[in-house]
């Protein structure tokens, strides 16, 4: 099935072929210009190794927080339309809003040891969150969920309920209509969200510094990792974003053949 | 187990309101002209849409009790619904789009999967289990939901025009199939059609919806032997008038007029059978008390005979012969004089 | 239960301004090897963020900050173990492209015409020396960007973005090549401190103050000076 | 049309509100502790309002370059599932999984003076964009577009293409197709995307301050003004970060009625 | 202006290959089993799907010359579609999906709308004018397809099954309205239909579709009078088998054979009209050389006859009066005896 473009499509293409080469474009200038004898050397390095391994854990963290939570909360706000519905949408979009320091500080202020939660964990479990790995987790979780959420209220905006009418005159419950029909329905703007979610998450550090902390092993994360890298060798910091951009990459590849194309 | 829907429901402008008793000792079909409400009252048996008055119930158990009262949710009413645009589940394959009301019920997997089978072979689509739904074309489609809202072993049968995309041929066999599995069925059935052959074949009793009210109901007989609307008569091909009748003259609501026979008076319902219907080229001389001139709007074959439809004062059918057409030489868009003998003209109370 | 194969390290949370990185990542390793059994946990932010976490409620062992305003505040808020000592001092420099090729070798050259200068801003302790140096100097630069830190400074000279900027004289550190240095007048020269201090209730407080005994002594300092910076 | 909803609902309903719940509890932790007092003082600062003023023109400009430029690459990237476009996703997800101080330099590498583009621009045109007031929308299209990208994406993945043939077979050309019938249709994804592309673009400050420079005024937007208060008074980054968050949520409050609630 | 439609295209394991010259001069009901590629004719000729091999033309103009040729993309084609599943704009009030043609057309959008609401009158739904899609009715929403595809002033026109949803009463009138827009219209126009009184009514010409291939095409008499397939027999309410004749007997391809005229022999169809066809309680004496026992599946008034479906070694249809169904006491269920003159089967060679 296939249609020939005319003119409004040759723009079309232009556009995104212009747009496509001012995302390449910086992109290039960073490959052209970063050390890349060093490339090797520094992605089998046990720090960048912790490193790492702290960024897709805490950035995958936040994806199954983005799902567990932020899915309901998502198919709440698409239900309708009242204000309520309006404020906690804002509500939820002011961390990508806020400047990532002070949406820092908020973490601390709510689960620092001093914090409204924090204290209160403290108190009771003596637990304190600041400078630990789930402190990680939760920066990334805060700062990457929102994006998942309006993503799949947009897609559960535009599914169709009849489905789920359907599915319902078949005996199906809530529970199974959800699972078996809303969300393969959608899948598209889940894996969008998802995406989303998890990229922010790994490029996050303003926040997680703030919260959590930059100790080595612990709370580094890739992009404190080249933060720190840059008060010391700028290049290596390039570098070290690179190696982030690729090892993402990598992993979008590997994905892609599962999730990101359907059938 | 009876369906006893006495209940209102707005839509917008729309107003629906029932006081339908459906025993399971038949399958009831509902027809009536577009808009006049069938798939919203399927709708609220099955629980999509919500009562603004009365109840709705299903043996002794109540369904939707109206506002603030008692609402089974529509996982919970076991109806099979047949929707009109099919609604098959665009990410599951067609078995599975089948087999899912087994799967929803707890039937494992694998046995739904057989059991969905079987019901695709029963209407013709066992080698198209693997497809998805937009590879099917729109008559496999329908067949698929069909499949689909039996094999959930609902107790309450919904089917909204279950049968309208289907082919010639295939029809025959899967009205049969159906009607078999309509008259073994135990619980209310509905079947929602626009078409006069499906609803007699597949009913006992007849239901007749128009702008939200019933406005006829009885066994197939008593509709097709005395239709109380135009729709109706449109339906099972019969010419019906409402009007006034008095001193052996109707006035009809559109302005037209018929002489008829004198008694009885007052608002009544006249049915012409189209075979009293003659056709003339010239205006005859003879005893028929109604002559007038019409336009012929379409000619139809209809067994051996042939249905010619006429419009003017009076629009009617008339059914004639292939042979008169002929020497005749009748034609859509041509002129006719209508000849119709009051005595034909059988009047009702209406 | 686990079995503890070795004793477990002593370990203490050491909190350092973000231009300490590098110094006190080689201060923190040679302690190490003098201390096998202890371990640091260095956590580097800016000055204000480490503040600001320690209003929050964290301890560190060992707080070592960029500037003496930033400390205050740490005084003010009664944390700190005893008062804050100085354990370096840093100068200013000019930061140029590599090579000085706009032969910029006094405060006063960045003054010329048609050069693109930059400082930090007036807020960031470096903007603060740097306008008291040109103000020493009687120079009047119109800075294009306020810049929030010296590293983006630093880069984009490197970068050729900027023709020059006013940084430490540590920032060059580990740049050899790629931007060029050039001393401030020691009569223009604003001397920035870096005081260090323990907090209270400090888990590992006292691996912490060994910490700092040895960032005092002489192998310490050594470790300061090789980076650039003047002993105390 | 309601259906009440049992057991898998309410583990919905308290999943949803404990979502919120974490959203909202960082922010009244800020709320609290702002030095509320100067809330008006600040709003109405001169200094406040250019920053204001620069972040909402540079995300609104970001805004449109995701619809000039991003809806076309994200019709390309929906049109198919071949590995070029893989490629692409990636790189245009890139700015997002980048720390954005990498990201900065990426940009200077591109558009600086000694930039791919950027020598090029001095050469030709006499322009050099750091420290300008281009540059900060540059950087705030840079990190905000992808978001856009990846939501159109998936509403046009979504999208029934049967409906594009239905308005071709109705006469109706690309342009027609694509702004008349593909677009409302996926309006919820877009509005989404477009959302998401200007909060981000909106909280950005870490590559805005690496390739714009911080230049009251000229180029420094709320954020930037934010980590300059954190020098000296975090309570007034605090402050301000709320400023932008309230403005942000006023402007938002104020579109809900047309954009965001559909009829 | 004719439409000449030689080529072939695949859709998965389908292949649909057709040679179809089709003029200006009348309509051309395409009628065919589900799945057989009606849809998909109308597709390739809409533009919406490339063809694979050969040609299609309009005119002088070459439409697609398969891979690599010319093609015209659908919106210059000047096709008005109707779709088998309507597609109307969810977005568009009524009014507005009506006026999307014209408007693409350059019409002002005040014209358009005119003229939309024009066309909405003649479907009956000028009141719906302001309603989204999603607040009509399934009949509504076909009618509202009917006009939008009209209303774009088109010079070819491609129904997919108009009229499939529309109620008893409105299909008689619109089938007239569609009809006289028909004679009409100057272009070619091809209509879907699996409703053989539509086809009659509509069409001049019928071509008969099945698995992808024409398999009969004429005037409605001719198809009438001769189907070439048990799903035209079906179709229009003919008994039709195909099988091998010699010396009298008729094997059919299912098994069963009946005893008929000795000529012709050879591959043959066998046409039966279903009054030939005679139904005993018991099995029968006499001079007809076909009885065998059946089951009767469904039995249908039509006209002023009843139509019995029976099943069993050959599947028949039986037209009977009511009074034999009532006298027989015939159910569906039922057994009866099926009686049937060979000099009533009338042979064709195939
Ligand atoms: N969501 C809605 N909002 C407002 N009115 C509606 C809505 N859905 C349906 N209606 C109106 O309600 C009436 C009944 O619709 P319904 O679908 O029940 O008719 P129907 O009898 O099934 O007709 P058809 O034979 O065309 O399928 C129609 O006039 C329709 O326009
Ligand atoms: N996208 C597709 N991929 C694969 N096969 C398809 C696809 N669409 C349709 N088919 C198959 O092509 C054949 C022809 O489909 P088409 O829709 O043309 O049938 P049709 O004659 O219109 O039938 P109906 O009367 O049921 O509408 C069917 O067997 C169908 O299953
Ligand atoms: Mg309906
Ligand atoms: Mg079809």
């Amino acid at each position: 099935m296939t249609t020939r473009r005319p003119r409004a499509a040759i723009v079309g293409a232009l556009a995104a072929t212009f747009a496509a080469g001012l995302f390449a474009l910086p992109l290039l200038g960073l490959v052209l210009r970063a050390p890349w004898r060093e490339f090797g050397r520094q992605l089998l390095s046990p720090a960048v190794g912790d490193a790492m391994r702290l960024s897709l854990v805490s950035s995958t963290f936040a994806v199954v927080v983005a799902f567990v939570l932020g899915l309901p909360l998502a198919a709440w706000l698409a239900s309708g339309s009242s204000a309520v519905r309006s404020v906690v949408r804002i509500l939820v979009m002011l961390p990508i809003v806020l400047p990532p320091i002070v949406g820092g500080i908020a973490l601390l202020l709510a689960f620092g040891r001093n914090g409204v939660v924090g204290s209160w964990l403290r108190d009771w479990f003596d637990v304190s969150l600041p400078f630990t790995t789930p402190a990680v987790c939760i920066a990334a979780a805060y700062m990457g969920v929102p994006f998942f959420v309006l993503c799949a209220e947009a897609g559960l905006r535009n599914f169709d309920r009849r489905f789920v009418q359907a599915a319902a005159s078949l005996g199906a419950g809530p529970a199974r209509r959800f699972f078996f029909v809303v969300v393969p329905m959608i899948a598209p703007s889940l894996t969008a969200g998802a995406l989303l979610c998890w990229a922010r998450a790994l490029g996050e550090f303003c926040a997680t510094q703030m919260f959590a902390g930059n100790l080595a092993g612990r709370t580094r994360t890739m992009p404190l990792a080249c933060s720190v890298a840059m008060e010391n060798e700028p290049d290596l910091a390039v570098l070290l974003g690179l190696v982030l951009a690729a090892v993402s990459a990598g992993v979008l590849l590997l994905l892609r053949h599962r999730v990101l194309v359907r059938p | 187990m009876n369906l006893v829907a006495d209940f209102a429901l707005r839509r917008g402008s729309f107003e629906l309101a029932v006081d339908l008793e459906v025993d399971a000792s038949g399958t009831v079909a509902i027809v009536g002209p577009n808009g006049a409400g069938k798939s919203s009252l399927l709708a609220a048996i099955a629980g999509l849409l919500r009562i603004d008055r009365g109840s709705l119930r299903l043996g002794d158990r109540t369904l939707d009790g109206g506002p603030g009262g008692t609402f089974v949710p529509p996982e919970q009413r076991g109806v099979g619904m047949v929707f009109q645009d099919h609604l098959l589940f665009p990410h599951l394959r067609v078995v599975d789009n089948v087999a899912f009301g087994l799967r929803a019920r707890g039937v494992a997997r694998r046995q739904a999967r057989d059991e969905a089978r079987r019901w695709l072979d029963r209407v013709g689509l066992a080698e198209h289990e693997g497809r998805l739904p937009a590879q099917l074309s729109g008559g496999q489609a329908q067949r698929v939901a069909l499949a689909r809202a039996l094999a959930a072993r609902p107790s309450v049968l919904l089917l909204d025009e279950p049968l309208s995309s289907i082919d010639a041929r295939t029809k025959v066999e899967l009205r049969g199939e159906l009607r078999r599995h309509l008259d073994a069925f135990a619980g209310p059935r509905l079947v929602v059609t626009h078409d006069a052959v499906d609803a007699f074949a597949l009913a006992q009793r007849i239901v007749v919806l128009e702008e939200g009210r019933v406005v006829q109901q009885g066994s197939v007989a008593e509709i097709c032997g005395r239709p109380r609307s135009r729709y109706v008569g449109d339906l099972v091909g019969t010419n019906v008038f409402r009007g006034v009748a008095s001193n052996g003259v109707l006035r009809l609501a559109n302005g037209g007029s018929l002489v008829v026979p004198a008694e009885p008076a007052g608002e009544v319902f006249a049915t012409v059978h189209p075979r009293a219907v003659a056709l003339y080229r010239v205006r005859p001389d003879g005893t028929p008390r109604n002559v007038f001139a019409v336009r012929i709007v379409a000619i139809v074959p209809a067994g051996d005979r042939m249905r010619v439809q006429v419009d003017g004062d009076v629009p009617l059918v008339a059914e004639v012969t292939p042979q008169a057409v002929a020497d005749l030489a009748l034609a859509a868009g041509g002129e006719a004089w209508v000849a119709l003998k009051a005595t034909e003209i059988a009047l009702d109370p209406a | 239960g686990r079995e503890a194969v070795a004793p477990a390290p002593r370990v203490a949370r050491v909190f350092a301004a973000a231009s300490l990185t590098a110094v006190f990542t080689s201060l923190a390793a040679a302690f190490e090897k003098e201390h096998p059994d202890t371990k640091l946990d260095l956590h580097f932010a800016g000055t204000p963020s480490l503040v600001m976490q320690v209003q929050q409620g964290e301890r560190p062992a060992v707080f070592a900050s960029a500037d003496e305003a930033n400390m205050q505040k740490l005084v003010d808020a009664r944390v700190l173990v005893g008062d804050p000592r100085i354990f370096a001092s840093n100068g200013l420099a000019i930061v140029v492209r590599p090579g000085n090729p706009a032969s910029i070798h006094r405060l006063a050259d960045l003054a010329t015409p048609g050069l693109k200068v930059a400082l930090c801003g007036p807020e960031v302790p470096a903007g603060r020396y740097a306008r008291q140096a040109l103000g020493k100097a009687g120079v009047a630069v119109s800075s294009v960007s306020d810049e929030p830190n010296v590293k983006a400074l630093v880069t984009k000279v490197q970068l050729g973005e900027l023709d020059a900027g006013i940084v430490y004289r540590t920032d060059g550190h580990g740049l050899d090549g790629k931007v060029t240095l050039v001393d401030v007048a020691p009569e223009h020269d604003v001397v920035a401190k870096y005081p260090i201090a323990g907090t209270i209730d400090a888990y590992g407080a006292d691996v912490g103050a060994r910490f700092v005994q040895f960032v005092f002594s002489p192998v310490g300092q050594n470790i300061l000076q090789s980076f650039g910076f003047r002993a105390r």
